[in-house]
């Protein structure tokens, strides 16, 4: 039995009243791919951002390695081995794209030599870009970025929220490989994908969330075969 | 190739962010009635080609035209004059840069790549807004609500038109409470307030799932047929894209490397190797 | 239907609010002394009050840091000043340098000038907002701040010694004709303003607010919106200044500091950018808070003969400076936010009530 | 005009301009941060000025101790006020922070008049820098001579400090997202203050620079340096060091030279239109980063 | 005053009721001008410990003040005058600064309720306004005052202006000044201006020393005084700095140590004038006021020194009183309105001499005092009468 890395129990989150994650259980076990699935607004996003202290939940647990890190702020989690790739890339515009690769490693005291040169080989595109601002990337090279600043923590757990977002197929297709080479590395993945499909097929485990509570889950397979879900969420198949 | 008329004609616009050529040397036709796709590897420079086109940047050099007429031109100027880095220098001696507001009274509306809506106003408000650009009172006569019966009619047919797409139920909603798929929807239908002939949308499937993609599928051909328009789409959602495009147009590096119809395009080599990516096994 | 009724109540409503309004004026006029300090906070405040608005329509609907309301506030004080002051009374206020020749026997009624202090306002904001409107945000602000202090140090210059009396400053500027006279102009004013910002060019400026590259996208000619949100401001801050000068009956141009942008700034926010009724209220609150109910920390306070040692002299500012900040602390987006006062929530309550009985009303 | 009368003035202009440039500094790195324009930021000038009077009058400590401890208390200051008054503003909107700016500004003011009455108190004198020396025919004080100097200085460390260091690359993070910058496990609020120090302590060294050879303090004295220092910044381009230290030396130096010119009376009118007309050629300043919002 | 819808002859005014009878103090306390202010409160505030009662027709009145803060600030003023009035003042002393004066005294004159300028040395505090009356002299014979002392005692032909943009107190003073010293065969070779709240005066002083003027003469506030003098003699200014009623406080000599030796300047009051003892018994006890409590001497800017100002707020309010006592009728009819009238016809000898009011309102004065900074203290120089009058 592997053990568990991150457990969240009832997890309870309200904006200004409205309820939009309504008590989930989610376990995410050592060094799989977990994904999590759902409509628009289901409370995807919500849910990582309230992993990674971002949002203060009304009521939850959740334990990292057995320790409880609600209400601990985001930089201390970060610092634990945590690291989320946020919704719509959020690239800092300002610094070049070497400095936001740097600024990933901002807790790191050894060398990132290495490391840049890896994310390098993953986004060829960066490197012909390291020098320009961030800020006018485009859509795509901006979340090339923002997964390649995760990478450069060292993260023992990232969370990825749409990493495939305005990304061209030929990426997208990579984007899932880098995936599963991290996460051959002993990475534990968390993905929130609108790709269902593509999800479905590498996450040894999902969820399905609808409006704040989870509806489903499974292995990806299992849920990739599920009548409902197909109907739901992959759309016609080609 | 059709006989319709080509209703935007983009002839070899270069824009240069300095060094950087986002786009080079780009010239494309989209005729009149048809959904065209423009698609390429990410930073082949879509979004600078639409922003072109839309007057958000004024081109380093060439020429847009606009059922016929010209409506952009350019040639490199200043500093512009050593950095340009195409072929085409002397070609268009005019210089035409207006702004943004005067290209979507000509007919021409856009959605953004990341959804720009008047956040705090209502979905209603929204929509207003793009109408008032076709207002004919003045500010004095708005004021004093001199006309009154104008005013009304911009509700009516707003309203008429969140009816259509199925947004009146959120009319007094603020648009940043909307799920993202309505605000895609949204963004759509504050386009088509500014009563357009051509389309231009960016990314519209963008943070949709495939559920929702095959919605807006639909969604797309009946705005299309409903409000008689042209529809100019960038998209990396290839299901979308070959479902209806009537002719593709593919680039990287800013440059075109091929076009056609979706049958085509999927099996040029050239665009494969570039973007699309060896077909999936199922 | 229902959305008709309610509107409908709610104007009743309105109107039933603004002649409950009018009575308690007209009671206050009546009933109190004539030295009453709720005259003056009232008065003040309305003037407060239309520069807030005129400030809001800028800073708040169409989302332009503007920091040169004193700016026109001088302008339009001066203006009216100008054409005012009694003319056999002139040789006295410019006694030191004498009065310019083609000004000496002009005076114009009171209404006239106060328009003419708005229009002369409004030529100058078309005059300087054609370049300074390309300016984004805070650069916009401190080009509008110092616009503001261009004016307010040519206006007390020595060569203008002849026109504005320089340093020296103008007095026996007409006082208001009657207790009413600045609360008929400033709510004519506002009322203008609230249909502005309600109607179709309203809501345009508040579409640039959110977002100017999608208010251009949606056909808004930006330069064009700007300068008229930004020539209507200034109109209406003019007619502010004038009604500033009528209260005060002698001006100065140090009276137009940059402190009065920033005091009328501060109103602005805690009542809420983006809210007519939330800079009215905060525009009476602030000002009688800080020139009336505060007033007592200034004197010494005795409790059972003992002195309480805080209470001296600029004491009072020093609690208005903590009470504002708190202010801000406690309601982030300012008293309203940017929700207009409205009768919603009553009606609502009115509606739940209604529906037992009427029933079928509610469905469609 | 003589040559020496020349001098004269350029020494003037450059000093006050080094001064300026100080407090501009200021300025601009609270507004690189947190986009709040920092009203109270002259107040805390003239703060340093009565912790002066207090260290070297009332408590009669030498100068070296006095220097430390008025830099030490400017400094606190500065951080208590972010604290108390832009910390827990941190989400609210912009003006929300300027409007408690302008809060701290009036409290600081009025609470100097409450407790140390609005008549002006001497400011202790600093021998050696008022030492006169002579260079090339004209006398100048040691500290006219030395400001100049001591802001290029601070300016060079600074630049250093922010384009190279990790504690730099943070604050520039920082200025544009708050949130990403938590998630790369920076401790946002060390950051900013980090930033309220180093602004603070440059307004430290500004008001004993400004202090010495103009030895009166009153309530009201850091209003005007502070406004023409924001100025400053704006000229510059606001959030830009080297700009803030260009645009003081240049507002210093022009107002200097028209009240040379005999145009006193209207040397801010000329100092505002200064600022409009390079406004207009540049409209974030003169080294401001354009703002190219990507589309 | 004219204009309003009050004429001075039937306004109401406010009626003493009770047994106590309310003065205002209206001064600025905070501020530009809230050091001056708060010392001329002191003196009031000593006035008021000295005859804290009144007997009107054989009934016996407290005095209660209530004080003010205009905090130097025209928009300010005239809510703050407001305020007095609709606490029930009867009668108003201040204020130090002549703007706020002005600004406010419409609202006395429209209230009914009289005002005594202590120290505000502008004409057009007073000029048409029945309601306004001062103790000191005006700013026309204090400009003459110096101008004559600069062009005939000293000799100077050329002479330097220093004053403050928008201040009416500062350029008016500066105007007379210049209008007499031209008219004495001088010449103003430079006339400097400077804002409000301007700390840095080095270029406007080179610019001073480059005229090669032989005085400057520089009215303004006492905190503008302190920041100038240091820096004319860092700057090797050798012009004789003339100053005016303002300058005669201890503080400017405190803060600016020996920059100040040499400065001359008119003042309304000399503690050592042995042609009224009043003025000495008011020294003495003044001191011995202000040196009671700690707190007063911060206020008095560290210092036990008597600011002329001090001495003009006690004279004030004992014109008030004076004018009170005069008063006949009994309760009831014991109005502001009468205060006025028996302000106009009042007769005090005050330690800054005789007092009695002009068609206008103005303090019968003749005489200003001129007084020099020596090894840091006042020096009486002379006693300069007007002649016009
Ligand atoms: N800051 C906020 N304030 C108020 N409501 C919010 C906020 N953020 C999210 N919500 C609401 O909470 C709900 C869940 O949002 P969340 O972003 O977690 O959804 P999601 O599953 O990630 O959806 P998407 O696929 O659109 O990213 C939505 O209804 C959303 O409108
Ligand atoms: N303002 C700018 N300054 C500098 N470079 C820019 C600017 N805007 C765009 N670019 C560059 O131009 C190129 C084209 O960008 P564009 O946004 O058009 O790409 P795109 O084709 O829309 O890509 P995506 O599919 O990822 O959105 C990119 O490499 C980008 O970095
Ligand atoms: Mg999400
Ligand atoms: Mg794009």
């Amino acid at each position: 039995m592997m053990s568990n890395i991150l457990e969240i129990k009832n997890l309870v989150v309200s904006y200004g009243g409205i309820e939009a994650v309504k008590g989930i259980d989610i376990t995410v076990p050592e060094g799989q791919i977990v994904t999590l699935i759902g409509a628009n607004g289901a409370g995807k996003s919500t849910t990582l951002k309230s992993i990674s202290g971002l949002v203060k939940p009304k009521q939850a647990s959740i334990l990292y390695h057995g320790q409880e890190i609600v209400g601990k702020t985001p930089d201390y989690i970060v610092s634990q081995g945590i690291t989320l790739v946020p919704e719509g890339r959020r690239v800092f515009p300002n610094l070049t794209v070497l400095e936001n690769l740097k600024i990933g490693a901002y807790l790191r005291k050894d060398s990132l030599k290495e490391d840049l040169d890896y994310i390098y080989s993953l986004f060829p595109r960066l490197k012909e870009r390291e020098w320009q601002m961030a800020g006018t990337l485009s859509g795509g090279e901006q979340q090339m970025l923002a997964v390649g600043r995760a990478l450069m923590s060292k993260p023992k757990v990232i969370m990825m929220d749409e990493p495939s977002l305005g990304l061209a197929p030929l990426v997208v297709k990579d984007i899932f490989k880098i995936i599963q080479t991290i996460n051959e590395q002993g990475i534990t993945v968390l993905l929130i994908e609108q790709n269902a499909n593509m999800a479905l097929k590498v996450a040894h485990k999902a969820y399905v969330i609808e409006t704040g509570t989870i509806t489903m889950e499974g292995t990806g397979a299992e849920l990739l075969a599920n009548e409902e879900i197909k109907q739901a969420y992959l759309g016609k198949t080609k | 190739m059709s006989d319709k008329k080509t209703i935007l004609s983009v002839k070899d616009i270069t824009m240069q962010f300095g060094g950087v050529v986002a786009v080079n040397n780009l010239t494309l036709k989209v005729r009149e009635g048809e959904i065209v796709s423009l698609i390429g590897p990410n930073g082949a420079g879509k979004t600078t080609a639409f922003n072109v086109i839309t007057g958000v940047y004024a081109p380093t050099n060439g020429e847009v035209k606009f059922h016929g007429n010209t409506i952009i031109s350019n040639f490199p100027k200043g500093k512009m004059d050593k950095l340009y880095a195409g072929e085409n220098k002397g070609k268009y001696k005019k210089t035409l840069e207006p702004t943004p507001d005067k290209i979507t009274k000509l007919g021409i509306a856009r959605t953004f790549q990341n959804i720009r809506l008047f956040k705090e106003l209502t979905v209603l408000e929204n929509v207003l807004i793009a109408k008032h650009m076709r207002m004919k009172a003045n500010i004095f006569a708005d004021t004093f609500r001199l006309n009154h019966k104008e005013e009304q009619k911009m509700r009516e047919d707003s309203l008429e038109l969140l009816r259509i797409l199925d947004l009146y139920d959120v009319k007094d909603e603020i648009a940043s409470s909307l799920p993202y798929g309505k605000q895609r929807h949204l963004e759509i239908a504050r386009a088509l307030a500014t009563e357009p002939t051509l389309l231009l949308l960016d990314e519209p499937a963008a943070g949709l799932n495939p559920q929702e993609t095959d919605e807006l599928t639909d969604f797309i051909k009946d705005i299309r047929d409903k409000f008689h328009l042209t529809i100019f789409m960038i998209e990396h959602h290839m299901n979308l894209v070959m479902d209806i495009s009537d002719w593709i147009y593919v680039i990287d590096f800013g440059k075109q490397i091929a076009n056609g119809t979706p049958v085509e395009i999927q099996n040029n080599q050239h665009v494969i190797d570039a973007y699309l990516g060896v077909a999936d096994d199922e | 239907m229902t959305e008709q009724k309610k509107h409908k109540l709610s104007i009743l409503f309105s109107v039933i609010a603004i002649v409950v309004l009018a009575i308690a004026l007209v009671g206050v006029n009546k009933f109190t002394a004539p030295t009453y300090m709720l005259r003056t906070v009232l008065q003040l405040g309305s003037i407060y009050a239309l520069v807030a608005v005129s400030m809001n329509l800028l800073n708040g609907f169409t989302g332009l840091f503007s920091l040169g309301q004193a700016g026109f506030m001088a302008l339009g004080a001066y203006t009216f000043a100008i054409f005012t002051i009694p003319v056999n009374q002139r040789a006295g206020v410019y006694y030191l340098y004498g009065v310019a020749d083609w000004l000496a026997n002009i005076e114009l009624p009171i209404v006239a000038a106060l328009i003419v202090a708005g229009i002369i306002c409004a030529i100058m904001a078309a005059i300087i907002g054609a370049p300074v409107l390309r300016l984004k945000s805070d650069y916009f602000a401190i080009a509008t701040l110092g616009f503001a202090e261009i004016v307010r140090i040519i206006v007390g210059s020595s060569p203008m010694n002849r026109v504005t009396n320089g340093s020296l400053g103008l007095k026996l500027i007409p006082k208001f004709p009657n207790f009413y006279f600045p609360f008929i102009v400033v709510v004519i004013c506002i009322f203008i303003v609230w249909l502005l910002i309600n109607s179709s060019y309203g809501r345009a400026f508040k579409a640039i607010r959110e977002d100017e590259i999608a208010a251009e996208a949606m056909g808004i000619n930006l330069a064009k919106h700007k300068r008229m949100s930004f020539i209507i401001s200034s109109f209406f801050a003019g007619i502010g200044g004038a009604l500033m000068a009528m209260y005060m009956g002698a001006i100065t141009s140090t009276t137009f500091n940059i402190t009065l942008t920033y005091n009328i700034l501060l109103i602005v926010v805690i009542g809420g950018m983006g809210s007519l009724t939330g800079s009215i209220i905060s525009s009476f609150l602030v000002i009688a808070a800080r020139e009336w109910w505060l007033r007592f920390l200034d004197q010494p306070f005795f409790i059972a003969g003992v002195q309480i040692p805080l209470f001296k002299s600029g004491f009072r500012m020093v609690v208005f400076s903590i009470i504002l900040m708190i202010v801000v602390l406690f309601f982030r987006k300012g008293i309203m936010g940017t929700k207009e006062f409205s009768w919603n929530f009553i009606l609502k309550r009115m509606g739940k009530k209604e529906k037992t009985p009427v029933g079928g009303e509610g469905n469609e | 005009m003589t040559s020496t009368a020349f001098l004269q003035y350029c020494l003037t202009g450059i000093s006050i301009g080094g001064i300026y440039a100080l407090i501009a500094i200021g300025y601009t790195m609270v507004y690189g941060i947190l986009r709040l324009i920092n009203f109270a930021h002259g107040d805390i000038f003239m703060m340093a000025a009565y912790f002066m009077i207090f260290a070297m009058v009332d408590f009669a400590l030498p100068w070296y101790v006095s220097i430390v401890i008025v830099l030490a208390a400017t400094v606190l200051l500065g951080v208590v006020i972010e604290k108390v008054a832009y910390k827990p503003l941190r989400n609210s909107p912009r003006m929300s922070i300027m409007i408690s700016a302008i809060g701290v500004s009036y409290l600081l003011q009025n609470l100097a008049t409450y407790l140390f009455s609005a008549l002006p108190k001497g400011y202790p004198k600093i021998d050696f820098l008022m030492k006169t020396i002579t260079i090339g025919g004209i006398s100048t004080s040691v500290v006219t001579f030395i400001t100049p100097i001591l802001t290029l200085v601070f300016v060079f460390v600074l630049l250093q400090l922010i384009n190279h260091t990790k504690i730099g690359m943070a604050m520039r993070a920082v200025s544009k997202d708050f949130e990403t910058s938590q998630l790369m496990g920076i401790k946002i609020n060390r950051v900013i203050s980090f930033t309220f120090v180093i602004g603070c302590f440059l307004a430290g060294v500004g008001s004993i620079l400004y202090f010495t050879p103009r030895p009166s303090v009153y309530p009201l004295v850091g209003s005007l340096p502070g406004l023409k220092c924001f100025i400053a910044a704006v000229f510059g381009g606001i959030g830009s060091i080297p700009g803030a230290m260009l645009g003081g030396f240049v507002i210093g130096l022009s107002e200097t030279f028209i009240k040379a010119a005999g145009y006193s009376e209207f040397s801010d009118v000329f100092t505002f239109i200064l600022l409009i007309v390079v406004l207009l050629f540049k409209p974030t300043g003169l080294f401001g980063e354009k703002i190219t919002e990507k589309v | 005053g004219g204009g309003s819808d009050a004429p001075a002859s039937d306004v109401a005014g406010t009626a003493i009721s009770g047994d106590t009878i309310k003065i205002g103090v209206f001064e600025p306390t905070t501020g530009e001008n809230g050091g001056g202010g708060m010392q001329e409160v002191l003196g009031i505030r000593y006035a008021n410990t000295i005859v804290p009662t009144v007997d009107i027709n054989g009934t016996t009145y407290n005095i209660e003040l209530v004080e003010v803060d205009n905090q130097s600030d025209k928009t300010a003023a005239v809510t703050a005058a407001q305020s007095l009035i609709s606490s029930g003042v009867v009668g108003v002393l201040g204020s130090y600064g002549s703007g706020v004066s002005i600004a406010a005294g419409q609202t006395f004159a429209e209230a009914g309720v009289p005002a005594i300028g202590c120290s505000c040395t502008n004409p057009q505090v007073t000029a048409g306004n029945d309601f306004y009356f001062r103790t000191c002299f005006l700013d026309p014979f204090q400009g003459t005052v110096m101008a004559s002392y600069a062009a005939e005692e000293m000799g100077y032909k050329t002479a330097a202006i220093v004053s403050q943009n928008g201040d009416d107190y500062s350029t008016g003073i500066a105007a007379y000044f210049k209008q007499a010293f031209e008219q004495l065969g001088g010449t103003i070779v430079a006339d400097e201006t400077y804002q409000t709240n301007e700390s840095d005066f080095n270029a406007i002083l080179t610019t001073v020393k480059q005229s090669e003027a032989e005085c400057v003469f520089i009215p303004c506030s006492i905190a503008t005084a302190t920041l100038i003098l240091p820096q004319a003699k860092a700057n090797g200014l050798q012009a004789h700095i003339l100053g005016s009623d303002t300058w005669e406080n201890e503080s400017i000599v405190i803060a600016a140590g020996d920059a100040a030796e040499g400065v001359v300047f008119s003042t309304f009051f000399d503690e050592n004038d042995e042609s009224t003892p009043m003025a000495k018994d008011f020294v003495n006890g003044f001191k011995a006021y202000l040196n009671e409590d700690a707190q007063r001497i911060t206020l008095n800017g560290g210092t036990d020194g008597v600011a002329a100002v001090s001495a003009l707020g006690y004279d004030g309010y004992m014109t008030m009183v004076t004018a009170l006592a005069s008063l006949d009728g009994t309760e009831g009819d014991l109005t502001s309105v009468n205060l006025r009238d028996a302000l106009a016809a009042v007769n005090y000898d005050g330690v800054t001499g005789n007092i009695t009011f002009s068609e206008t309102g103005d303090a019968n004065k003749d005489a200003a005092y001129l007084k020099k900074v020596e090894d840091g203290k006042f020096v009486f120089v002379k006693k300069q009468i007007d002649e016009t009058k």
